[in-house]
């Protein structure tokens, strides 16, 4: 029988794995880093709570949360740069913030002005693409598909900038292959950009998981692959969904490099994901990386799935929200205070509100039944 | 085992369902029910809420994320005894689980004579906004895949009536329920006989000297209403209902079509080689010389569903364009 | 890059299609081939032998057991600016990689405006007693998949042509080539101009005032053998072959039935919902009052295809049964 | 990085993992085994050399040799018993045959009259089975699908004797979940049956792969997937099919017992399978076995795909013949002597010989094509 790897996870009890240190090559610049974090996740999460509150009073039907997502998400886009490829899922607004959004131009006091940001800042228009987002969102005419896809599904490129945003498709896994191969053209044209791409721990269930990673693999693809593990697909515990003791583990079996990490930490996470680019970047193949994080809301807006979560693992992901840890991480340091913390929320809340509301009053599309299904 | 039928007025087509699976799985303990979130949380649509507690995990299965896996798996024990009745969270995703549907499944018979009693639930269909995704009607590719019985009820007997039939069936069976039905329809269940095969049904659900339409599910109701409209105008619409496509009874289609000398075909499906096209073909093969126009189809164009519901609406066949559809049939 | 053309005499199909695949690849840097067994072995036919000496292992792939796989890395590859074009070993393994292709592939562009440049290449059909999973033609599902466009050549000449097209065309383009045709099939290339899209084409490839045929791929020359036959008859059988299915080319049948008035489509592809339907029902839609009969469809039964020769033999559209086909419809 | 599990076999090499040693509960009736196990494979062999020979004379048109997966088939089909269900592939001739058939009664003297059989075989009539097998093969109307459909394309049920056989559908990887089917049928009806099922390794990189022993494992079903690992798939090394170091490793990805076994050694591979078994009835789940076997035919006979696999390799794969090997064996241990082997070879050849061309002279079946495609 195989033996079991050595570090597997402990089991889905409401804490998330022991927070690791921040990394080495951080250190000197770790306020900083956990700065730029912070005021991304901070966006990120007021941007979820204000489509949460849009749903409640019905002016929105339908709202996956990626409250609980936001430290997993944008350490992981923290890594990437220009030319790099992002192909994000359901809970990824904080992959997308992060990459096309330069929150400094937006809230400009938000940093010291001497802070040195972990990634150079792709160029455009940030302002214009958040509020394109938002009218994507709302299925606004401005919005990214016009009015033809739903929230996350759409793509958006700006090659002038090397911006690459591949979006999602409903069937679950079916983008880890599209990613690969977004990751593949990296390697026809010998540049040495990257692909990364997410999925939810329920997803690694499908064939695609399997097919995509085996050939990523073989053909050594620039690819980093993120399992954002919040321990329920829908209303299915991963008891129900798989018996290993961490997906990581899986990337044995396809002869790459796997990782677990805690998702709530950014830190952690932005440096295993600098070792996966690394990796991918210097032709060295691809990465699996398994990052737990908290269920904190139920699967989509309104239903009642976060019944099925037991009250002590509910619990647990609610004391360990990311952004509490951050905060109290960043005060206990002596980075900021309480007060500023404040002031970041209520100026990326206005922010937020702003666009979201322009966004409204914009034009939703007019009947068009013979757009094209064909490049012409 | 008891074989008890619910008898119960003005049932919601969604609850339909959920008796139809709860009597026959009282009824027959080799029934069991595979799906997405199926067990605790009763489904997607809750209409196995309450299963878990009545029937156990062993008979209440929620499964992985694995579309193929599942169908396979489910065949494996339908050709060894059991009856599985799998949910598709949504019927767009059968996509995933296509090839063990059509070669393995559906040829199963014919190659070995060993038969694969499987029902696949599909809610299907659009008119809620919900995108290119989850609002798919794919009927065609499955009527184009011998060894498959397709169903399409439209109306809450029809539904409870055919899911019984569709888990006797020896026959994988593809059931396609429609979401906008769910919580919209509602009909008396009657009691009425319950077959031990799916066998074609081609029911009159109004009749009228003037044109021939034919439908299924969400569409049937539009139609219905479009005829009133035409009534209102002095001409009579006979609106037959196809609630199973698969076997076809075509029979009723040309004795109608005989009086009426005009037909005109709704569907919610896309185009081309939908089974409209099969229908026209058909009809104009054995009927054309009761033809007194062309066979009209009002369908879905060739495109993918909109987000925005005021894109999808446009798309959907509605009850103006319905009724235009067959004024322009009647006066060619 | 040089855009060389092959001009030759008498050349086999599936030379044809190694000509095309090896002149566009040598054209454009971008062109890729993903597939089992391509590079060293050169495929299962050998269409690509010698490929990967010349264009060297990235661009020539032999690729994992996993169609799914392999089709999303080449629609990902081609959303950014590769030109995969991908062999299935049989066509019938598509079934494997159908999600990705009707519901990834097929509707990008109308979700997204990017464009997939991706050609799938399919060796299908039957008539050498392969059974149920090596001979299959399944191009009605991708018809009734908005987004995909379909190519089922029946010439050597078309062959080469469309498929340099294909690669060329921004779309998703299935590419069905008749296994059985491979090296049977021979033409002249003669340099025909190569358009850089797929666009719709219903070629006359034998004139006649009686009735209109249509058909493509193998069927297409089980028609013309026919149509000699007829012709010693007196009866003259206007034969009209469609190597591009989607998008469909729809005058030239139209014009040629106001002569004939009299029209019978002949495919290999079982029966109900095939692209046999599509066509009556357009058919019947514009042309009904042109019609002096019915549209007679000659087709596979909806069966699965049986491994014996007789067997299949019975199945698949013969020379005397498209004869006798003909015959009833000229009759009625 | 997650941990290489320790045993990783040797790459693929010509040559075999080295030989493990009997099993000790073998080990007194080892003799017995190694006969019962030799009559099997030496009936399998000339069961491939009479269908390879009428390809080379052009009376069969498509033959997939299973010649080198004897042992592997034999020993693993040796494991099981009535009520458990066989499901086969493209070279498992040795497990069909091992199966259906109680070799003593065909061929008496074969076995010493005091040898016990590993296993208590199936009843039934042996010899009309085996007709109907090469009836099959050679698409005749007494076939078990009457010749609608190839070869191994098959299922075969004789419930009055416990025989469960279902068999491929040429799309690689679709049967491994309709095997774990099978083996939930056993779960369901609560008896403690098992299921077994062959895969290539080339197919290990299908997704139904992944999701029907991701499920079964989830399930905990009583199923056996073996790998007959021939480290060729067609012309596919498996360099390019996977990257990890075995196969067997994918095991723990799905939190299932895993085993890597020199396929060419039916002692080995049998208690690996008794092993199996009794952990599937013991209600303990699902394991993966990773036969290794030698590549000796080309992927199908007239083809050309051995011409890539290198010369060494091949050398190696010939020498290690699992028939050369058992019966080297054989007669070193002084079980029995060469004269003795070659009598048992004419006598299966002879057998193989008489039902072929007994089959050969049936009826092909009569234009049906009403034939019925769905159950009345
Ligand atoms: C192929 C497929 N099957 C089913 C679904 C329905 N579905 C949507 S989200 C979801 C659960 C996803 O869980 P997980 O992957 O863990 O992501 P999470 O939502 O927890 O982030 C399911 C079953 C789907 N989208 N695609
Ligand atoms: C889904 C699918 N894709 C492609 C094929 C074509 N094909 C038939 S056999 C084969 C190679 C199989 O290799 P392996 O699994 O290693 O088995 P082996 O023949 O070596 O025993 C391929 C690619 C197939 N049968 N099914
Ligand atoms: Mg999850
Ligand atoms: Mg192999």
């Amino acid at each position: 029988m195989m033996d079991q790897p050595a570090n597997s996870s402990p089991s889905n009890t409401g804490a998330p794995p022991e927070v690791s240190p921040a990394a080495a090559w951080l250190d000197t610049g770790s306020d900083h880093a956990l700065r730029e974090m912070h005021a991304y996740m901070r966006l990120t999460r007021e941007w979820d709570l204000r489509y949460e509150k849009m749903f409640k009073t019905g002016a929105l039907s339908k709202w996956y949360s990626s409250v609980g997502n936001e430290a997993a998400t944008v350490a992981a886009a923290s890594a990437i740069e220009k030319g790099d490829a992002l192909v994000s899922l359901h809970r990824d607004a904080g992959a997308i913030l992060r990459h096309y959004v330069n929150i400094e131009t937006l809230i400009p006091e938000i940093f010291p002005s001497n802070m040195n940001l972990i990634r150079q800042p792709l160029g455009g228009d940030s302002r214009e693409r958040l509020f394109r987002l938002a009218c994507q969102m709302l299925g606004r005419q401005h919005g990214y598909s016009a009015g033809h896809e739903r929230s996350y599904h759409y793509n958006h490129m700006e090659p002038e900038h090397g911006l690459i945003h591949i979006g999602m498709i409903s069937h679950l896994g079916s983008m880890i292959p599209v990613a690969a191969g977004a990751a593949l053209s990296f390697q026809q044209q010998k540049s040495d950009r990257v692909a990364i791409n997410f999925i939810g721990e329920g997803a690694t269930s499908t064939g695609d998981f399997h097919e995509g990673l085996n050939i990523a693999s073989v053909w050594k693809l620039p690819f980093i692959l993120i399992i954002e593990n919040n321990h329920w697909a829908f209303s299915t515990p991963t008891s129900q969904q798989y018996a290993c003791d961490n997906l990581a583990s899986r990337a044995i079996g396809y002869g790459m490099a796997g990782v677990e990490v805690d998702g709530n930490d950014p830190i952690a996470m932005h440096q295993v994901m600098q070792e996966a680019v690394q990796r991918a970047r210097s032709g060295e193949g691809p990465t699996l990386v398994e990052a737990h994080v908290g269920r904190h809301r139920g699967h989509s807006e309104g239903d009642d799935s976060l019944d099925q979560v037991p009250g002590d693992e509910l619990r647990g992901y609610l004391e360990n929200d990311p952004m509490d840890l951050i905060e109290t991480r960043m005060v206990n340091s002596g980075i900021v205070s309480r007060a500023w913390l404040e002031e970041i929320r209520e100026k990326c809340a206005a922010l937020i509100m702003e666009v979201v509301d322009e966004a409204m009053s914009m034009p939703e599309p007019e009947p068009n039944s013979d757009r094209s299904i064909h490049a012409e | 085992m008891p074989n008890e039928m619910t008898i119960e007025e003005n049932v919601l087509y969604i609850e339909a369902l959920s008796h139809a699976l709860r009597d026959e799985m009282r009824h027959d303990p080799s029934v069991m029910l595979m799906g997405q979130d199926i067990a605790g949380h009763g489904g997607a649509f809750k209409i196995t809420k309450g299963f878990l507690d009545e029937f156990g995990p062993q008979r209440v299965r929620n499964t992985p994320i694995a579309e193929s896996g599942t169908i396979g798996i489910a065949t494996g024990a339908a050709i060894l005894g059991q009856r599985p009745v799998i949910e598709m969270q949504f019927a767009d995703f059968i996509s995933c689980g296509f090839n063990q549907l059509v070669n393995v499944a559906a040829k199963m018979y014919w190659r070995t004579e060993c038969s694969v009693p499987l029902v696949i639930r599909m809610p299907g269909g659009g008119g809620m906004g919900a995108g290119a995704f989850h609002s798919q009607n794919v009927e065609s590719w499955f009527l184009h895949s011998p060894g498959l019985k397709v169903v399409a009820p439209a109306f809450s007997d029809d539904a409870y009536r055919l899911l019984r039939s569709a888990i006797k069936d020896p026959n994988p069976v593809i059931y396609f329920e429609h979401k906008f039905l769910y919580r919209r329809e509602r009909t008396d269940l009657k009691g009425t006989e319950i077959g031990d095969r799916v066998v074609g049904e081609a029911n009159v659900r109004r009749s009228g000297q003037h044109l021939t339409s034919i439908s299924w599910g969400w569409m049937t109701h539009r139609v219905l209403e479009a005829a009133e409209i035409m009534a209102a105008e002095g001409i009579e619409i006979e609106v037959i209902d196809l609630p199973v496509l698969s076997p076809l009874d075509l029979d009723p289609i040309l004795q109608s079509i005989e009086k009426t000398e005009h037909v005109a075909i709704t569907h919610e499906a896309t185009r081309t080689c939908g089974f409209g096209a099969e229908l026209a073909a058909r009809i104009s093969d054995e009927a054309i010389w009761n033809l007194d126009g062309p066979v009209r189809r009002i369908t879905y164009p060739d495109s993918p569903s909109p987000f925005n519901k005021k894109l999808e609406a446009d798309r959907i066949p509605s009850v103006d364009v319905i009724c235009d559809g067959w004024r322009q049939a009647l006066q060619s």
